[in-house]
């Protein structure tokens, strides 16, 4: 078990003859991820790394069952991507391109909620069910197998912190990347909601930022949630007014502070990280904690 | 991209939406000509990416072309904000009976654009009491219809037969047609005047989507950033210039917060923020250190755990900026993720040995730097 | 019991102070309908026949619990009074209306899907349960209660057949009028449904026309229905190619022809009526039968 | 409302869908002198709401001006089904190397645009095989999408990287903006035309949905009914011609089908089809039974089940038309429905007892036209 990718997932790379498709497919491949298909229009009927190429999702759908995408494309061209994987029926689809204009990201996530489907991104490093299905950019060494649930807004930053538990040995149910971007399919309560659902996910981690309120209403969330919580906010030093990087990591209007954050999640029982480091052993002293009370 | 108010209106004009008589000018006699060709009387409005100008003087009324040379004269010699006035806006001076509030921008919680209309317009909405404001979330794939800007209306307590109920519906309307067409992020009337019979708007203010400037081609350029800034977002770097004694380099927008939060907490005062994002080469690598170095740091922290960024990437441009040119202050690494032996070795060969944790490489960049 | 709508069902009335509006909310009224609030922009806070009246949908819904809606507003606004209900998410709407851009009807017919609200014409006399709520214009004296639904195409061919039934002592659970446009909300597989799961409904009556090919698709799932169907087919005389009144009721390129839909709904086991006035009889000989039987 | 072709071609010139060089002509000096301008063969087409007219000698083919003008002649003493040809488009003549076939239009059953294309261009749609027809439903909330366009062209076995794969989906872009901007029922391009590089739609064939026309005013009109026809559906009736004896009319499509389908059972043979529809006046109802007459019956029968109709207004209608005028044939009425006592009651005033039930109402017309 996992949440929304696994071992059985059969998986689609859109753009998966461009340099970075071809690359993070490889990747993809040695993580164990069941690739069965990539698009790249005009190039229907070759195969790269032995997988099958169509021009189409479509025409990849004629010839093989696909449960979810992963998307390396342009960000001209992303969400006209996006729409293809939903219109054909594919119920995961994970944009991993960055700046793709906040329309377009409206209008694609918009139709996924029509059709009840799940889109991870945009801007997003992707999912890792740890060891059976990676769909993304994370460096493969980090996720090994284990019951703490992951989700983040921030790429880079959980590979510090998934790698910091992997080196304590502490492995990953799924960890999921919702984006940087200020539209994007998931919120942290959608994929809360899930990981209490999973048998698997004993603990959870979210790792936020400063920007935004949907730290704010996980905290609502998380008073409901029978699964221990441990959060890390980034951005406590950060200025006010100032962009820091992500669409959504800026204080403005003295809204979505590292404070108010911080207090939220603290109220509705989560274990509050000071530093990303920090987070290891707070999991570790849950997981200890509650072994030792079986 | 934030649109400057005349450039706002122009946009305005074009998608119909009803503008105050006027026009920008450059020169003191300009407003003179302006005013004159206004006749009567007439606001001159300072242009500049603020919205406290009207606090600060950078709005003057004046009553005849003459006042409006003296008044533009003292305005040009203005700066509001750091920002030096080089641009005026000349308008008719609209009869008030009341303000109003519309915008339009984006809300991340729905996912969807929001409408948000006040009868207590002139003030920054964010002054405005909640009771006050109406927010009308728009579906998207419906887009904006006559029944949701006439709810909205009713709202607003305005009667729907009336000629202003009218003339609001047809600009909610518009409104969003510009806010769809042009990518915005926000289209903001603030105040939208009624004045007799006409809906005006007296100001404007557009942010455009910097990530759909591609394709919105015509629209005029304005720039935000700082030369520094805008040299390293040209070269896919986030780079915000900060008041500390330490260089910051990380890869991706998190890691690199993280990493100030990190640098606070061991008592350094960071530099910069500059985020990497994924895939640098060196010409990026050696334009971020460019950009670290131009802070006159003590020291310079790089915090790199490689996903699409690869270590070893990284590692030789570091190396061949190193070997090409002379870097003055101590620079730590870290160094994980993909390709990190192949990027380990490189930096060995120049003489740098990777730090394997972050906390470790911050705490050696602080020490580095002498602490305070 | 009955479907779509019943003695509980809150009706709302679009454009109750129009002319036609108003005389139909007097017929409605008379007939029993619980009409609770009308709308008519500007005329908010007035009263019409002791109902309030709204500027809005929204408005109305705000001070009552709206069920349904029944739209007497013009063709060029008719669109915008449909989305108008769905968006306040009333989940009956009866669009009485007719000659509304076939574009517009495609529009709303989409959000409604989206909305999982059912939709009743454009251009349809409405619908009936009858004794018990009445949401259009048919003739009021015609509609008593029993056991046969009735699902149609047309209008006054539907009063003919249901007056002739009433005239013979055989009342109706529900009778809907899917609309005489191109496209509309319900079809007959959707009403034969409802009418298969309604325990109230013992018979059911469908009249057709020729045009179109709805009347093949409802011979599909008739033959899975364990309620009798009659069927009559209006058209049988009109020469091909040219429209009888109805934008549906068009033979081209031998499609939708009366032969053709006689021969499919005869095949799936419906009795079907040559001529309008021979209906009653067939369904009172069911009747007889199976009461004989019991 | 359907537009000739060369209307259509203007209306595809206006969404940038490409076009062979011609012009409309009026006068076989006019075909002459577009054929001189062309340069080259043309191709000299019939202007007439047919699809038929290349089978009957409608199109012509010439080399030179003289001929044109020759051809030209001929074609303009044509009439092709009834049609008299008044109008000729005389075009480039095109070098074709493939013929495709490609329209949008409206599916009743998903309730949504389809597009159909097909490799098998030139002929009838109706004549190529099912397997040789692509039908792509576009989910019109979405609209069309790049995506879709390129799946279709797949799907054609058309390459994607061809120029004429290209070119292809943006046509297809193209035909469903015209076909959601324009209200159109039906848009088709039969044959779209492969001429070395260039795909061209060699013929047009635009259908605007009737009940749209209020807000398409910009679009030029044609009228396909005949003046009777005409006349009624200025007045909100439905009027087509039969070649029967006894006067038809009833109030709404189903009823009045019915009634016909009576009318022939009992061996009687209408003279027209005549729904009134809902609410018909005075006015109309004169119009109705005028129509009626025009087309010589030997007895009338009048249907009416009130719904929206009223009865006591159509039997008002009706007597102050008997009072005011002399109706020369036996009219049967059957009236029920709304307000049907004080219609019966107006009727009765003026001599006519009205039927209760349709089929004795429609037997007695027929052995009131004395058989056939």
């Amino acid at each position: 078990m996992a949440i929304l990718v696994d071992k059985t997932t059969n998986v689609l790379v859109q753009g998966i003859t461009g340099k970075q498709g071809l690359f993070h497919t490889q990747q993809m491949l040695a993580y164990g991820t069941k690739i069965i298909a990539g698009t790249s229009p005009g190039k229907g009927g070759t195969t790269i790394e032995g997988i099958p190429v169509f021009d189409s999702v479509r025409a990849a759908c004629e010839n093989h069952k696909i449960d979810a995408s992963v998307i390396f494309i342009p960000a001209a061209y992303a969400k006209d991507a996006a729409l293809e994987a939903l219109e054909a029926g594919i119920k995961v689809v994970v944009v991993v391109t960055e700046h793709i204009p906040v329309h377009d990201e409206m209008i694609l996530i918009a139709y996924a909620r029509r059709l009840k489907a799940t889109v991870i991104g945009p801007n997003t490093f992707g999912i890792v069910s740890s060891g059976k299905c990676k769909m993304g950019i994370p460096p493969n060494q980090f996720f090994i197998p284990g019951s703490v649930g992951v989700v983040a807004r921030s790429g880079t930053l959980t590979y510090e912190i998934v790698g910091n538990l992997t080196a304590q040995g502490i492995g990953q149910s799924t960890v999921v990347g919702m984006g940087g971007d200020r539209v994007v399919g998931l919120t942290f309560v959608d994929v809360l909601k899930q990981f209490e659902q999973d048998p698997e996910t004993k603990v959870v981690v979210l790792i936020g930022e400063i920007g935004g309120n949907s730290e704010e209403e996980a905290a609502e969330y998380i008073k409901e949630m029978t699964k221990p919580v441990v959060a890390y906010i980034a951005g406590k030093s950060a200025p006010p007014g100032k962009r820091m990087g992500h669409a959504g990591a800026i204080i403005e209007r003295g809204k979505g502070t590292y404070d108010g954050k911080v207090k939220a999640l603290a109220l509705a029982g989560a274990k509050v990280a000071e530093l990303p480091f920090e987070v290891p052993g707070i999991v570790k002293e849950i997981i200890d904690k509650e072994s030792s009370q079986q | 991209m934030k649109m400057f108010e005349y450039m706002g209106k122009d946009i305005f004009a074009e998608f119909g939406l009803p503008i105050p008589k006027g026009r920008m000018v450059t020169t003191s006699d300009g407003a003179a000509l302006a005013a004159e060709e206004i006749g009567g009387p007439v606001v001159i409005k300072s242009q500049v990416l603020s919205g406290k100008r009207g606090k600060v003087g950078g709005i003057k009324f004046v009553d005849h072309s003459e006042a409006a040379k003296a008044a533009a004269q003292e305005l040009f010699g203005m700066t509001i904000q750091d920002l030096p006035v080089e641009i005026l806006l000349v308008e008719e001076k609209l009869q008030i009976d009341k303000e109003l509030y519309l915008a339009i921008t984006i809300d991340s919680a729905t996912k969807q654009p929001v409408l948000i209309a006040s009868v207590h317009g002139g003030m920054d909405i964010e002054e405005v009491a909640d009771e006050h404001i109406i927010k009308k979330y728009i579906d998207i794939e419906l887009g904006m219809q006559n029944f949701i800007a006439c709810d909205v209306v009713r709202r607003m307590n305005i009667p729907l037969n009336s000629s202003r109920g009218k003339e609001l519906v047809k600009i909610m309307d518009r409104l969003y047609k510009l806010f769809i067409q042009k990518d915005a992020e926000l289209v903001e009337i603030n105040p939208l005047v009624i004045s007799g019979d006409r809906v005006i708007a007296a100001d404007s203010k557009i942010t455009i989507d910097d990530e759909a400037l591609y394709r919105q081609q015509d629209l005029p350029h304005v720039e935000e950033r700082t030369k520094a800034e805008k040299a390293a977002h040209d070269l896919g770097l986030s780079f915000v210039e900060l008041d500390g004694d330490i260089g910051v380099m990380a890869n991706g927008a998190g890691i690199t917060m993280g990493t100030l939060d990190t640098l606070s907490y061991y008592g350094g005062r960071p530099a910069n923020f500059l985020d990497a994002g994924g895939g640098t080469g060196v010409e990026g690598t050696a334009k971020a250190l460019e950009l670290i170095l131009s802070r006159n740091p003590r020291s310079i922290i790089i915090n790199i755990f490689g996903g699409i960024t690869r270590c070893d990437d990284v590692a030789s441009a570091f190396a061949s900026i190193k070997k090409s040119r002379n870097i003055p202050v101590p620079v730590v690494i870290r160094l994980v993720g993909t390709n990190q032996e192949a990027g380990r070795a490189i930096l060995k060969d120049v003489g740098i040995e990777a730090y394997d944790f972050m906390q470790d490489a911050i705490k050696k960049a602080v020490e580095l730097a002498g602490g305070n």
